[in-house]
């Protein structure tokens, strides 16, 4: 296939949608399909059929549509008229709306209708989000109607490597995986290391719990990832890509694999990829549970089929990568973001967000907020837009306490810096990071040792046992913090704590075991009269924890008494 | 030591807790060297000496021994509370040592196991009457029960490394231990 | 390669891996993938998902096959999660301990069961019916709790839901014909969406 | 091979440009302490105590991994660094159960002598005194659990010099054990070969041979030099 067969493609599709009145879309990710999505599309088919709509009304499975607790999620379009989308959706109120919207004079229903102008939809910029819930992504023609690919063929016929990596330098989008490496200068260095068999990996081994949007990325827009990750092939000279889909992915990692197919038998991947001389292939790897190969050099080896422990760099993987060459590795979202910078230049993409800070970021909105669910929000947009804009708030009456970004890695943000604009700096100086996009809201109910305790646990659960500090300190902190929570720590397990965190962020291998002590050290941070309550107190303030009230060594001191005790009554009968 | 210059003797305690008396047979073993030890100290509390109360004042202790059992907890607060200086005396005292092998088993088990299965079978009931202190759940080094001021590792000391860190004690300093002095084991 | 089948430590694996036919899913994968040795976590998702657990026989089977040390292999299979070495319940629950589910409180879930069946995560009762695991993020964080019961994800769920499900799941008779009638397997779900 | 100059402790030092950071601060008669590194097989980089500083770098480098730029500066002494060291040996010393008093290479053992360098005295953590098996059912060695610190430098031997790769690591983190075969009695393993090698690199007294008792193990590590200088050189081809 070519170019122009290419937009023969998308023009024909999109004809094919404008014949149709009315577009029924159903949202047909996971959150939505665990809540009924399944029964919900069945109706629309099963009403479509018994009224003999098929000429005029079509129903399509897409992916995310964002709020995901007010699942599952349908999008009505007419022609000439607003998009309507219904919450909460039953097989019930499926009928109803196909007919409603089918009638001759077709209107909205009065219920279940999302707002137009709620700002959870106002507050958002999509662009690497910005075919989700419009598209079926198990078809590639639908992908092509949205101008899908055509980036790749714009790179292929009008750019050179060194441009196409130019670009991306100059739009300034970092690695969105969370610690915000400049993309362009990565995909630059592998461009320049010698040797001509070279290896591209998309990671989506998504692991912080709480977060989900490469999850969705992928189920909801899969080509959009190959695209970028053939662009990036072509800029550095690679002829074979991996996904590293996470393991409890399935549907993620099957419609990839049928995106794949796909784009091989259109001749968008392959030996000649759009009738040009550069071949690009993509395999699909899956996890098998493992939070440290999300880390670069794991993942490799874990794809090259063994334990998933990463290795001392430099060589970094630029220079040493998988079978020991060239590898560029970037997260699912930053591919994401690649085909609109090729599109549309990378100044517009240095339009949106902050000074170093470019472009958009996915977030997962989750936790006690009003509205949980997917959002991509441009950068330096503050914490507090996010939280009660577009998230709505603390349900129950409820005070927000804090936000975690960056899941295990990631730190607790405090009221105190609700304003604080959310891009790689800003976080990073409040001691959390971006992450990959995790955002859990916590309110006043939650205890935060006890929230530190849960993500150490993770860590320790989680470290692979390469190196001392990450194995061990792990577990030593992680006692620590049950000491602390059974009230049975003393003020100065706080200052080991905190010197633990301080040496186990500097000496770890890897960065699953630098960045394990950041919970426990912004909640420290923010928090610190919290633990002393339960120190020194012996009280939880959340109500979170149960508190032996004394420490076990006084609790066996008490037995002693007894024992004592015990002693004189023997002696005296 | 400057015995001249001292008007009054410095009141020196050893306290046994978990351990096999190894320390002290070390601590013995300074031989002649005990002869100038007790010109400048006075023994007011230890298993070599006829005393059953921990006196009050006591400006160095000498522990033996891990925490095991409630008693050694007692005499662990009660030796913090009466002395100026404490100092972990052998390894079982700083690491737990042989004293904490048991830590990996049930107390039941063990008491079971040693009372009531093995020779010289004891009368069911002998740890409930409270004559035997009861034991904690896991054996502790000293430092995790009381503030320490010196450690003094080695299973047991030997002699010469226990007259060096007696001497320095004595003569006001902390105790430093030499790399080769401070051996584990 | 043949001694090692005669050894007296090594099963006899020649009559096994031919008697069943779930070792031919197992050399499908290996075919597809050329006997390379990278391609072992493939493998043994293959074996996974074929005898639903990595027994020594299947790893020798495997180790044989791809020409790699035995420890290597247990070594990779015990490293992931998704490995299991031992057979599961007839029924399984896995509760979602994720961020946001930890926030709304699944821990208290996971003590229930653990306190109606005398299993911790991870484990089976002895009676083979339950198994209880949990997991690290379902993704369905909108939907907190979240929990699978036998493939049937549950969204909000408190301990109480949670138990009468399971109650519910482990009395109904194990049937070997397959999944229960009203048991919507994911990928079933999503099969039908598409 | 082209030579490059560093600085090491502000002292001016040329190296081969091959060489990696470790092997040229010890040719300076620098002490560095080491538990997964040893001469002739492959590094690690995951015990932790090799960590320097170099100018310009903001991570700190383990040196048994890093090799020698043109113009860098190092440092192997500072406060920061002789305080994490003091703390990562705090941490394996409390992770199993190491009781010096009763192990066949009490007096002999590098963990035993790295900690009294380090001046650890006492450790400031809770010991985990996990519930760990001893396999004694080889006829010439055997493999306590309890004394692993998990260096690997078994593992790596079995595999790199001795090619039988008996051994390797089971589990993660802290429950990674050292495994035979399918985790299966050492004994009964059939690529074992009994050559010893795994005995005599382990630096602590996890692997020992049968029959020794308290303090009587001694490990002899030259075999290792003498193997792979003599492959290198193709000695023996005559």
């Amino acid at each position: 296939m070519n170019r122009e067969e290419l937009q023969v493609i998308g023009e024909r599709e999109r004809e094919k949608q404008q014949s149709y009145r009315c577009r029924i879309l159903c949202c047909a990710s996971t959150p939505c399909l665990s809540s009924g999505a399944t029964a919900v599309i069945e109706t629309f088919k099963e009403v479509i059929k018994e009224f003999d709509l098929e000429a005029e009304v079509t129903v399509t499975s897409t992916g995310c549509m964002g709020p995901c607790s007010r699942g599952p999620l349908v999008t009505v379009q007419m022609n000439g008229q607003q998009d309507v989308i219904y919450e909460h959706v039953t097989p019930e109120l499926a009928r109803d709306i196909a007919l409603a919207h089918a009638a001759p004079e077709a209107k909205p229903l009065d219920r279940n209708v999302l707002p137009a102008d709620l700002p959870f939809f106002n507050k958002q910029k999509k662009v690497v989000l910005a075919n989700s819930g419009l598209i079926d992504p198990t078809r590639l023609e639908s992908y092509v109607a949205r101008d899908g690919y055509s980036a790749l063929a714009h790179a292929l016929r009008e750019m050179t490597p060194t441009e196409v990596c130019e670009e991306v330098i100059r739009s300034g989008l970092r690695g969105r995986g969370g610690a915000g490496y400049p993309a362009g200068l990565k995909w630059d260095l592998v461009r320049k290391a010698p040797g001509d068999k070279k290896y591209i990996i998309a990671n989506g081994d998504e692991g912080d719990p709480g977060a989900y949007m490469d999850r969705t990325l992928m189920e909801s827009d899969p080509h959009r990832i190959l695209e970028g990750m053939a662009i990036a092939g072509y800029a550095v000279g690679a002829d074979q890509g991996f996904v590293y889909v996470r393991g409890e992915y399935p549907i993620a990692a099957k419609r990839l694999e049928n995106a794949i197919r796909m784009a091989e038998r259109r001749g968008l991947l392959g030996s000649r990829v759009l009738d040009s001389p550069f071949g690009f292939r993509i395999d699909i790897r899956i996890g098998a549970g493992a939070f440290v190969c999300g880390e670069e050099t794991a993942l490799m080896a874990s794809i090259m089929g063994r334990r998933g422990q990463p290795w001392p760099r430099p060589p970094y993987p630029a220079q040493k990568g998988l079978w020991g060459l060239p590898t560029l590795i970037n997260n699912v979202e930053t591919f994401g973001n690649i085909a609109p910078i090729i599109s549309h230049g990378a100044d517009w993409f240095g339009a949106i967000g902050t000074e170093k800070s470019k472009g958009t970021k996915i977030f997962a909105l989750a936790g006690t907020v009003e509205t949980t669910g997917l959002i991509e929000v441009p950068m330096g947009i503050s914490l507090r837009d996010i939280v009660f804009e577009i998230g709505g708030g603390i349900p129950n009456d409820r005070q927000f306490k804090a936000a975690q970004t960056g899941g295990p890695s990631g730190g607790c943000i405090p009221t105190d810096h609700l304003d604080t604009p959310v891009d790689y700096e800003s976080l990073g100086a409040l001691g959390s990071i971006m992450g990959s996009g995790g955002l859990v809201v916590m309110d006043d109910t939650s205890c935060m040792p006890d929230v530190a305790k849960f993500f150490m646990e993770f860590c320790m659960e989680e470290s692979c046992g390469k190196c001392v500090p990450c194995r061990v300190g792990t577990v030593q902190l992680h006692r620590i913090l049950e000491h602390v929570t059974d009230g049975s720590a003393t003020l100065d397990d706080l200052d080991r704590l905190e010197e633990l965190c301080v040496m186990m962020k500097e000496t770890s291998l890897c960065g699953l075991g630098q960045s394990a002590p950041n919970p426990l050290l912004s909640t420290l941070k923010y928090f610190r009269e919290e633990y002393e309550a339960h120190i020194t107190n012996h009280t939880c303030p959340a109500g979170k924890c149960t508190m032996f009230g004394v420490p076990p060594l006084q609790l066996t001191r008490d037995l002693l008494r007894n024992t004592l005790q015990a002693k004189n009554d023997t002696e005296v009968s | 030591m400057d015995k001249q210059k001292r008007k009054k003797k410095i009141r020196l305690a050893t306290a046994w807790l978990g351990g096999c008396a190894g320390c002290h047979m070390s601590l013995l073993d300074l031989d002649e060297r005990l002869i100038d030890l007790f010109e400048v100290v006075e023994l007011v509390y230890s298993p070599i000496a006829d005393i059953k109360t921990f006196p009050k004042a006591v400006d160095v202790t000498l522990v033996e021994g891990a925490v095991a059992n409630v008693d050694h907890l007692e005499l662990a607060e009660v030796i913090r509370r009466n002395s100026t200086i404490v100092v972990s005396f052998g390894d079982c005292a700083v690491t737990g040592n042989v004293t904490s092998l048991r830590n990996r088993l049930k107390i039941d088990d063990l008491l079971t196991k040693v009372y009531h299965e093995g020779p010289g079978t004891a009368p069911r009931g002998l740890e409930e009457d409270g004559i035997m202190p009861a034991l904690i759940p896991k054996v502790l080094p000293l430092h995790q029960v009381i503030h320490i001021d010196g450690y003094l590792p080695g299973c047991p000391p030997e002699p010469d490394h226990i007259w060096q860190a007696v001497s320095t004690l004595l003569d006001g300093q902390p105790v430093r231990l030499t790399q080769e002095m401070r051996y584990f084991g | 390669m043949a001694t090692t089948s005669k050894h007296k430590n090594a099963p006899a694996m020649q009559d096994v891996e031919h008697a069943d036919p779930r070792y031919k899913q197992v050399d499908r994968t290996l075919k597809r993938f050329r006997y390379r040795q990278d391609a072992l976590i493939e493998v043994l998702h293959t074996a996974q998902e074929s005898f639903g657990f990595l027994s020594d026989e299947l790893m020798i089977y495997i180790a044989r096959e791809l020409k790699l040390p035995q420890s290597w292999v247990y070594g990779v299979a015990t490293f992931y999660h998704f490995f299991s070495l031992k057979p599961q319940g007839e029924h399984t629950c896995v509760v979602c301990m994720g961020t946001a589910c930890y926030v709304k409180r699944s821990a208290e879930i996971v003590a229930r069961i653990q306190g109606e069946y005398s299993i911790k995560p991870g484990e089976t009762t002895a009676d083979g019916k339950l198994s209880l695991a949990t997991a690290r993020c379902l993704g369905s964080c909108g939907l907190a709790p979240v929990l699978v019961v036998d493939n049937e994800v549950l969204g909000k769920e408190t301990p109480e839901s949670t138990l009468q499900k399971i109650r519910e799941v482990v009395a109904t008779s194990p049937d070997h014909s397959g999944e229960p009638a009203d048991t919507v397997n994911l990928q079933e779900q999503e099969e039908h969406a598409s | 091979m082209s030579v490059v100059t560093l600085h090491i402790n502000d002292e001016i030092v040329s190296a081969r440009s091959d060489q990696k950071l470790l092997e040229v601060i010890r040719e300076q008669g620098i002490e560095i302490p080491t538990l997964c590194h040893m001469d002739g097989i492959s590094e690690l980089g995951g015990c932790r105590l090799c960590l320097v500083e170099v100018k310009g770098s903001n991570r700190l480098l383990a040196a048994c991994v890093t090799p020698v730029q043109e113009g860098m500066s190092v440092y192997t002494h500072s406060e920061r660094l002789v305080n994490y060291r003091h703390i990562t040996m705090e941490l394996l010393l409390s992770e199993r159960n190491h009781t010096c008093a009763v192990c066949v290479m009490n007096g002999h053992c590098e963990l035993q002598y790295e900690a009294a360098e380090l001046g650890v005295d006492h450790v400031r953590y809770e010991y985990m005194t996990p519930d760990l098996p001893i396999d004694a059912s080889h006829s010439k060695f055997t493999l306590d659990h309890n004394r692993c610190i998990l260096c690997m430098r078994c593992v790596r031997v079995c595999d790199e010099v001795e090619g039988a790769h008996t051994l390797d690591v089971m589990g993660r983190g802290t429950n990674s054990r050292i495994i035979t075969a399918l985790n299966r009695p050492w004994g009964d393993s059939i690529s074992c070969t009994k050559c010893g090698k795994c005995v005599q690199v382990c630096p602590t007294g996890a692997l020992f041979e049968k029959g020794s008792s308290v303090g009587e193990m001694e490990k002899r590590h030259a075999f290792l030099s003498w193997i792979l200088n003599g492959r290198e050189r193709k000695e023996w081809h005559w």
